[in-house]
């Protein structure tokens, strides 16, 4: 009756199993919140390269990335850290090539989301009256005048992978995600791999019973991954809150290669995973949680 | 004897002002999420704010917020969906408003947020769009938010990222196939900018009181009109003050 | 802080101020659930002429308006009974111009979906493969060939006004839905007038408590009606269950036209208000009752 | 002895069958959704349901289902939503196999549910598409169940409302640029019609055990070609109609 078992054994074996050089990864889906840094660190450690990054505004996940040299081509609306403007990685690597040249395609977080969206739909296009007139329009092949006047196409963006990080998930692949969702749910739809990251692994029952909150049908899951904590520093609702001081910590320590370079030792590859990670950062993870629950109302389904 | 206040804080002031009772305000991050808080504690309480995450918040936002996805700001909310939705709610017309900031604006308020020099050779990558490109293009009015600095107010920009009016011409944004919007003020560190309606050149409307005109037009990258009614930016109330140190105690936005 | 009262006094009151003669309605947005009966019989009542009526699969409703002679155009993918298959004066009002005649733009589900997302979306058209090689194409001009081989256009449907019902709503606007949602979203985001009918009126904060779960952001509701049973004899989750042999003796009861006006005229004319039909269905309603309830999983927004 | 069953009994256990382990399947209601509910039980427990109304399901449905939307259907659902999100996986690709109904089915699978007579001068007016029409273009097979009569297996149907091997030429489907699909099998009271790979004919594969070759090919609108390799539908098993009976203890839709 239950779906075949989706669990990975590890954070590790999923991104090894399925994220491989040269790979299209939609990441930071839902913006400032639900980013999956443990996800993007492992792939920091795995040393995978040549990726293509796709998100809408994406947070400081991206910046480490390029810094680490995992990063081939970015397709995004906005790249740096929200908390403090600029992403010094960001900047060398376009500006300097350092550590190596990266590709954009640079969109409005509008024209990801459509993209996203077509791939989810199946279609090779969504229309828009967005961007008429900004020269992103100029840079971007994605984006394309339609036979009607003052309707762009934008065309499909389909990822190979998906990582999402999400409150609560089963072995199945049936999950829970609740808050601001950006481009979750179209990412997931659109990517040909989805890995969940979550929280909690939950009984299926748990989540069968509220089918409306669930993010995506089962089919569309290639793996499941018990990552508690996974999105730290950013926030998840219900969990945690944001460790603001991480952002502007991070932006001050690698204001140059050698502090970024400093600080990925420090922070990703001195670090075995994640529950070593969060271990070391005792008491300045776990005053995030929040004091007191704010449930929901009730829902009969009856 | 009036209270001492930020540049940013008038900012603010002057922000929450552009929004009028009962709309629908686009809001993003910043000192725009402090003017729809400061709004609809004043003038303005049944306005309704969009945020690009995928939120619309039609209750005060809780104070000291650092992100638009921070937990209490999604909570109590009016809608917690996508981003596809809210930007779908924009392309619709229903935005009466949006705000952006931005790196650079020129003189027919264009907006660049993607490159200082050429997108081949940059001078400077900024990070991009985000929302803005989208906030300019499908708002029925903008306004943006700036420091006020010659190498940011410029003749004209590097790179349109976010459209204004263009080359200026009264129907460049008709040409390009934009049904609606325009920007409607630039605020920035020293002045409210507006645009005259028929040549689409922003003007300085006002100056903040602790400038003058000829301070905000040596700032100015271009040769900077002064409106016929150029009078001093009102300055914050003591009440608007204090609303503004309970959204922002920290003063992280404001200081 | 709250907004504005949108309590409508009566579904009379409402349907009076805001669904005049001729407009164009979407109604039966969930499909088998959720279809606002009452508010369709209060049509009736009132006797609004020329109306266009717009759904995906539309349940006995649609039947009932267009024997009553409300109804000028049908823009629907599938218009009939569920329980019971054809409906009858569908039939004669498309074969014999009874009551009158009634002019058809037939879909199927998907492409009336589309055409009411493309008018939430305010884009004049969204693309599709579906409906390729079917016959629908010559008939319905809102379907056109794309210039890419393959890909079909539909064309905005933005209806006058949407009724939806819904299980709770407060004063200002805020509704929960949950259960299958068909295009009720959609819609609601498409309509220029979004009228709710709802089971309970309830406070805003309980609302407001599970953001996720609201239908649409508030700014888009026109008005909000309590009608408990306001959907009867279609289901609402949590809350009665479907009277599937009131399907099946409609069917019956209007295989000709007097039989059709009898049922009119005892189930609509003769009965001043829901509440009163709800009085007179008695137990029959009330057995329709769930027996316990089946709460979803808590959720935490903290 | 072997045990009595009718002929929709008969129908779901073929339609069950023609469901594979793991698969995505559009459902739909009536004998479609018992078909799914006995091969969850039995062949194919991982099998996903999805119903247009907006749910998809992997749990095994709940008993006495009358519509889709019945509340029991929504209970325990692995995702309830809108229908154009499951519609949009079906067009995705996502989907292995559909089922659909329908009025009447010609030689080549094209299935009519609009209209007998004319659009203009309808003799019958039929209830419309529903998303038959989106099922029969968009999933990589299709099923279709059918009363078996001459007037409802038809050498050319009055109006293709699903479009199946149109016009039976090779490349008519890519000609109307549809990139899958097309008509696996037509499950009728009488028998199995399958479609041949090269004239794209449909050509009896199975007569239930019930009846005959000759009686199903005179119950139909053209020449029916039997395939060579003929035989008589296997009958339902006793554990079979145990659990299309536990499915629809009533037999509303299969007595």
């Amino acid at each position: 009756m239950s779906l075949p078992n989706k669990l990975s054994p590890s954070l590790p074996d999923a991104i090894r199993r399925l994220v491989p050089d040269g790979a299209s990864i939609a990441l930071g889906t839902a913006l400032e919140s639900l980013i999956p840094f443990a996800a993007g660190h492992e792939i920091i450690r795995q040393q995978r390269r040549d990726l293509e990054l796709i998100g809408p505004i994406s947070d400081m996940l991206f910046d480490q990335l390029i810094g680490a040299g995992c990063v081939r081509r970015v397709t995004a609306a906005w790249v740096g850290n929200v908390s403090a403007g600029l992403g010094h990685n960001y900047r060398r690597a376009v500006e300097h090539g350092v550590p190596r040249s990266v590709e954009l395609e640079e969109h409005s977080n509008f024209s990801v989301a459509l993209g996203l969206q077509a791939a989810a739909m199946g279609v090779p296009y969504l229309p828009t009256r967005t961007l008429l007139g900004s020269d992103l329009v100029r840079l971007d092949t994605r984006l394309r005048p339609a036979e009607q006047a003052g309707v762009l196409h934008v065309a499909a963006i389909e990822p190979d992978v998906a990582i999402l990080h999400v409150q609560r998930a089963d072995s199945e692949g049936h999950a829970h995600c609740w808050g601001n969702l950006g481009v979750t749910r179209e990412a997931g739809l659109a990517a040909r791999v989805v890995i969940l990251t979550a929280e909690e692994i939950v009984a299926p029952e748990l989540l069968l019973s509220d089918p409306n909150r669930i993010l995506l049908p089962p089919h569309r899951v290639s793996a499941v991954v018990a990552v508690p904590g996974g999105a730290y520093p950013s926030p998840v609702q219900g969990y945690y809150g944001r460790d603001h001081t991480a952002f502007g910590e991070y932006h001050q320590a690698t204001r140059d290669r050698d502090g970024f370079l400093n600080w990925l030792q420090h922070e990703v590859f001195e670090v075995p995973d994640h529950a070593s990670y969060l271990a070391r950062l005792g008491d300045r993870f776990s005053t995030l949680r929040p004091r007191q629950p704010r449930l929901a109302a009730p829902v009969d389904y009856a | 004897m009036p209270e001492q206040y930020s540049a940013q804080e008038l900012m603010v002031v002057a922000a929450a002002r552009e929004i009028r009772e009962d709309e629908v305000v686009f809001v993003g991050m910043r000192l725009p999420l402090l003017a729809f808080g400061l709004a609809k504690r004043t003038h303005a309480p049944h306005a309704i704010g969009l945020f690009e995450n995928g939120l619309v918040r039609d209750r005060i936002p809780p104070p000291a917020l650092y992100t638009m996805s921070d937990a209490p700001n999604v909570r109590g909310a009016a809608w917690a969906t996508g981003l596809l939705e809210v930007m779908s709610v924009l392309q619709r017309g229903d935005v009466d408003l949006g705000f952006i900031g931005g790196a650079e604006v020129d003189r027919f308020g264009n907006i660049n947020t993607t490159v200082i020099g050429s997108p081949d050779q940059p001078t400077i990558k900024l990070p991009g769009s985000g929302g803005g490109a989208d906030i300019a293009c499908l708002a029925q009015r903008l306004v943006s938010l700036m420091e006020h600095e010659p190498r940011r107010l410029r003749q004209r920009v590097d790179f349109i990222t976010s459209p204004g009016y263009g080359d200026g011409s009264p129907d460049w944004r008709a040409r390009q196939g934009l049904v609606r919007g325009g920007p409607a003020a630039v605020i920035t560190t020293l002045g409210v900018l507006r645009f005259d309606p028929s040549t689409r050149e922003a003007c300085l409307a006002s100056y903040h009181p602790f400038t003058s005109p000829e301070a905000v037009q040596a700032a100015t990258g271009w040769p900077l009109r002064l409106a016929d009614d150029l009078q001093p930016t009102a300055a914050p109330t003591a009440a608007e003050l204090r609303l503004i140190r309970e959204a922002d105690p920290h003063g992280f936005w404001t200081r």
